[in-house]
């Protein structure tokens, strides 16, 4: 019931001529199981946005495949892919761009769950819920974006991601952009849910005492090529 | 290019009618011996990927085409014409330029006195203006009413006096035209460009006032303007062609006006293709400039 | 914020204009006082009959001013509007999905962008002696490659914001992200290049016009400029006939390009201190 | 000695829809070759006093209070007086250099540039200066260096370049804003190596903002901590990483990684309208009655430190 790379390769083309390809990582493999967080730092630059991306299928890798519960999702059909796409989430580094900006926050939630068929009534007891778990008050909802603080929205969209109900989470520098006392309160946070509801973390920070912080295992995108700790 | 070549190629096939009378021109006086002869030699009858071949062929010989309106070929009467059509709007485009990028530099600088709202208002109307309008105000203050100015022609006697006297009216609205639209993108960009943090680290460094402008700005905030230049020279120069007419000079725009009066359609394609030929060679000429001013376009980058 | 309320006067002022002509091409036959049709003596100064003088034909005109702001104002909006159309598809298009769908939409897109639109509009026109319908399409066709370079870059942007890439990663449609995530955010940007590219509608429409190559069953502001022009009206300093129509079209592509440059500067960065 | 830079009751006011208090009456002073560190979260109002110092703020900021340098006081100079003073006198390292760095101009040109302007020399002498400047830097040969353009390098060499560029006319005070954020590691060291060599003669003073209390720790004589647009606690550099008085130092330090990364709960009071008592109250672990209701100031304590609490006198 993992979610693994296999062997993953990604390049950007460089300009029109073919050939000028640029690596940004290769023959990379790791696995991350249920209920674990994978801590993965590099320096800025180093591919691990790009990792994440194509973990989560957000972008297709050059070479190599994503498995998740052992299938190649590359392969899957269509119902697999559904529930695979709804199992793994992205969290994102910037506060201020979690979500649509012209929209208020109860209607970015509620729009996630017609998406998942809650029928409407049922939807206020789920979001109450899922705010409570991570913290904050009903009264955020009928706000905009720009009116609430970047821990806050940080929180928010966690709770969003939570109302698919994930296995796995990549977390892309989800408190680069953070104070220190905020970092820490989304960190704890972050332990709390993955010990209730046992996700697994795929967490991407170029701040090595905080990866250390969160994950039981850690690697290092170092030239394009993953090293991972104690199995070098 | 090669669109616009396919373009020229494919209108005449295309447009209703018969495709002899679309190449030729309607009013032309030809008899149906004649017809008959043209169309074996245009090779009508030919299929069509032999006939873009061939019509490639006579356009990298200069060839192109027969004007059986005015009996000649097209592409000397369009050289005869064009090269005052250049000067003239070639002036202006330069000088539009140069005019447009200091006012627009020094009314974005600081947008909101007075001085700098009305010449951005006066620009905006002179830019909302046919310019063919605006060249006839000129023509009926200047020219009418005061008579300072001639109101035909290139010239009386062929010296550069009377040269500059008769051009300095229409070049002045081809020039006030241009330069009133090249100003409106100079002083959005130094409004937005004002703001970066350059602009401020410049301000820490000691630079005081306009110093910041010049030394700084300018160069940055040009950029959009060169690129707008090169994309625009279509448009002035149908602006210029609109002038002459206004004007009556004997360039480019009056054989435009008569070809459309006498539907002769081998010369308006003729002065389409060269057109084109213009504006493409202007904007390789404003990538160039564009490069040697931004060392990021060198870079491959942004 | 002096610049702001100067901002909403401009803004006042043009939307104002536009409402006047608006009402003009809304109801002509209300304003004006002659029918399109009526004639009476050629070439009169303006008096008490005819407030503006007739022309050539007998035609008053004043009423010929009136009637004109409708094809003027109908054939920029009609083509912005197929413009936008056109230039927000393939924008959208080619910077959602990227690749090689981008690389060929946007090479499209620069032919059309180098393409000297008038020229060729005029070629096209005295092929085709164009009606109202064919102005439009044909000036609609030609002048979406600048919005849909707009759109296409703002796309690039947000389509790369945490907002879009959660929508993506939640299983949202393409579509659906596209209208409800990303024209909402980028509308602000195509909102002024709608009304500019409506007001270079007019002016191409009445550069045709002078031209000759206007609709010939309607009289547009641009033809009277250029009857003005050819008739004898300009040369005998009949200013009454030339000056109205050609300050007409100025008023009125101005109101159009002032709303849309207000819109533009209102969304201008502002300066902040962090 | 005689400070090279003093800060008295300095307060910063941004007038838009709703008056917005960045800075609360703020003292401080600077001695000539000291570092002291501004530290603070985001919107307490650290780099508002930057730009304060340097007279950089847009137009809608009302600024109090006297902001003393070598004895004159700036708020009193006129622009042109102040842009005089500017780049030579006293000067500003941004953060995020490569957008502080015009993108269109050779990096030598700009390093060279604050020479031409403060008429210090012919443009041979200002490109000698610059090179001279780089090679003192280790970044030799300069030739290699100075023909670049901003994009043509990376972020931590950019930073570098900047601070060149601020001190090459060598002022008596240098602020840095934030000058290793968004930096990796290893280039973070650079640039601070970069600083502490500044203030090396004795002569240069450097005021240093930072949300990097690691940075702070290993580089400043002193730390001033802000909260809500006021400094809560200024202590000397050992003292304050040592026994931190505040409840908000503590609750900061022990935020850290290498405390376990123990947060402070809530969040920041709002700048608009600030709680009348002790701004840290609703968050603080030893709050009394007395500090809901009365504002405390930042009075002296034991070790020379000033510290702005009821409880910790």
């Amino acid at each position: 019931m993992s979610l693994s790379a296999d062997r993953l390769a990604r390049a950007y083309r460089n300009g029109f001529l073919p050939g000028s390809r640029r690596t940004v990582f290769r023959d990379l493999s790791l696995t991350i199981r249920p209920g674990e967080t994978f801590g993965l730092m590099g320096n800025s630059g180093a591919g691990k946005s790009t990792l994440g991306r194509v973990i989560a299928g957000l972008e297709p890798p050059t070479a190599g495949r994503v498995c998740f519960h052992g299938r190649d999702t590359a392969l899957m059909n269509r119902s697999e892919y559904r529930a695979f796409r709804r199992s793994v989430q992205v969290m994102f580094q910037d506060p201020s761009a979690a979500f649509n900006p012209k929209k208020t926050i109860g209607t970015s939630y509620m729009e996630v769950l017609d998406l998942i068929g809650t029928p409407r009534p049922a939807q206020k007891a789920v979001i109450a819920g899922i705010l409570e778990s991570v913290g904050l008050s009903g009264e955020l909802l009928g706000r905009y974006p720009h009116q609430i603080s970047g821990g806050q929205s940080q929180r928010l969209a966690l709770g969003r991601i939570l109302l698919l109900d994930p296995e796995y989470i990549v977390l892309d520098e989800p408190t680069s952009a953070l104070d220190v006392s905020v970092q820490a309160q989304i960190l704890h946070l972050l332990k709390e849910l993955q010990s209730e509801r046992g996700i697994g973390y795929l967490f991407i920070s170029h701040d090595e005492a905080v990866v250390r912080f969160m994950a039981s295992r850690v690697g290092r995108i170092e030239d394009g090529r993953l090293v991972i700790e104690g199995e070098a | 290019m090669c669109a616009i070549i396919a373009i020229n190629f494919a209108l005449p096939r295309l447009m209703p009618g018969d495709p002899v009378m679309n190449l030729i021109g309607e009013d032309a006086m030809v008899t149906p011996a004649q017809l008959a002869e043209i169309r074996a030699k245009i090779g009508l009858d030919r299929p069509v990927t032999v006939q873009f071949v061939s019509c490639l062929g006579d356009l990298l010989c200069g060839d192109l085409g027969y004007s059986f309106h005015l009996h000649g070929p097209v592409a000397g009467i369009l050289w005869s014409r064009m090269s005052w059509t250049l000067l003239f709007a070639g002036t202006a485009i330069v000088l539009g330029a140069l005019i447009g990028i200091i006012a627009g530099a020094l009314s974005g600088w600081k947008p909101e006195t007075r001085r700098s709202r009305a010449v951005t208002c006066a620009a905006m109307a002179v830019s909302c203006t046919p310019p063919y309008f605006l060249a006839m105000l000129f023509l009926a203050f200047f020219a009418f009413r005061l008579g300072l100015f001639p109101a035909k022609g290139y010239y009386d006697v062929l010296t550069a006096g009377s040269v500059v006297h008769h051009l300095l009216l229409p070049v002045a609205v081809l020039t006030l035209f241009a330069a009133s639209r090249n100003l409106l993108v100079m002083r959005g960009s130094v409004v937005q460009e004002k703001n970066s943090h350059y602009a401020l680290y410049a301000r820490a460094k000691g630079l005081f006032g306009r110093q910041i402008l010049f030394r700084h700005l300018l160069r940055n905030a040009s950029l959009p303007v060169i690129t707008l230049v090169a994309l625009d020279f279509g448009f002035i120069f149908s602006g210029a062609l609109f002038i002459e007419i206004v004007f009556s000079l004997n360039g480019m725009g009056t054989l435009i006006y008569d070809a459309i009066l006498a539907r002769d359609y081998p010369l308006l394609q003729g002065a389409f293709l060269v057109i084109a030929l213009l504006v493409v060679t202007a904007n390789i000429i404003a990538d160039l400039l564009y490069g040697a001013l931004d060392p990021r376009v060198r870079e491959g980058g942004v | 914020m002096r610049a702001m309320d100067a901002l909403k006067s401009t803004n006042r002022g043009a939307m104002a204009l536009l409402a006047v002509f608006l009402c003009m091409a809304a109801f002509p036959s209300l304003i004006a006082p002659y029918g399109p049709s009526e004639r009476s003596m050629p070439y009169q100064a303006p008096g008490p009959e005819h407030i503006l003088g007739t022309t050539n034909m007998g035609n008053d005109i004043l009423s010929e001013l009136i009637y004109g702001a409708r094809i003027s104002l109908l054939v920029g909006f009609a083509s912005a509007l197929l413009a936008t159309g056109i230039g927000l598809a393939v924008g959208l298009t080619a910077g959602y999905f990227r690749g090689a769908l981008d690389e060929v939409l946007m090479a499209f897109t620069d032919v059309v962008l180098i393409i000297p639109k008038i020229p060729l509009i005029i070629i096209l026109a005295a092929f085709l002696r164009p009606g109202v319908g064919i102005l439009i399409l044909v000036l609609g066709a030609l002048s979406w490659e600048s919005i849909a370079r707009v759109v296409r870059s703002k796309t690039l942007q947000v389509r790369e914001t945490g907002f879009v890439m959660s929508a993506r990663c939640m299983g949202f449609p393409p579509l659906r992200i596209m209208a409800s995530d990303i024209v909402p955010n980028i509308i602000h940007v195509v909102l002024p290049k709608f009304m500019l590219a409506t007001a270079a509608a007019m002016i191409s429409e009445a550069s045709l016009s002078f031209l000759g190559l206007g609709d010939p069953s309607m009289e547009s502001w641009g033809a009277m400029v250029s009857s003005a022009f050819t008739k004898g009206g300009f040369i005998r300093e009949m200013w009454w006939w030339y000056l109205p129509p050609g300050i007409c079209i100025t008023l009125c592509v101005l109101s159009v390009a002032a709303i849309g440059f207000a819109f533009e500067e209102g969304e201008g960065t502002t300066v902040r201190v962090e | 000695m005689n400070p090279v830079l003093e800060i008295d009751a300095l307060s910063v006011t941004f007038c838009g829809k709703q008056a917005v208090h960045a800075v609360d009456r703020v003292s401080f002073s600077l001695g000539g070759g000291e570092i002291l560190a501004l530290v603070g979260e985001t919107g307490c109002g650290k780099s508002v006093i930057a730009h304060a110092v340097m007279g950089l703020l847009p137009g809608e900021a009302q600024v109090s209070g006297r902001i003393v340098f070598k004895g004159r006081d700036l708020l009193a100079l006129s622009e042109r007086e102040r842009s005089a003073m500017r780049g030579k006198d006293c000067a500003i390292v941004f953060q995020d250099p490569s957008r502080a760095l015009n993108p269109v101009h050779r990096i030598g040109r700009q390093i060279a540039e604050p020479v031409l302007i403060h008429g210090a020399g012919s443009r041979e002498e200002a490109h000698r200066r610059a090179a001279a400047l780089l090679e003192r830097m280790g970044l030799s040969p300069p030739g290699n260096y100075l023909p670049l353009y901003p994009c043509q390098s990376s972020g931590g060499m950019n930073q570098r370049f900047l601070i060149a560029a601020s001190t090459i006319l060598d002022p008596s005070l240098v602020i840095a804003d934030e000058p290793t954020k968004g930096l990796d590691p290893g280039r973070v060291r650079e640039v601070e190596d970069e600083l502490v060599r500044l203030t090396g003669g004795g002569r240069t003073a450097l005021l240093l903002i930072t949300h990097d209390l690691a940075v702070a720790r290993r580089i400043a004589d002193r730390i001033a901590v802000m909260y809500a647009g006021e400094i809560v606690e200024l202590a000397e550099n050992d003292a304050f990483f040592d026994r931190p008085s505040h409840p908000y130092s503590r609750g900061l330090l022990q935020s850290l990684p290498e405390h376990g990364f123990v947060p402070i709960p809530g969040s920041s009071p709002s700048p608009v309208s600030p709680p009348p008592g002790c701004r840290f109250q609703a968050r603080c672990r030893d709050g009394k009655a007395v500090c809901g209701g009365q504002h405390p100031d930042l009075v002296s304590a034991a070790d020379g430190r000033m510290v702005r609490c009821w409880q910790c006198r």
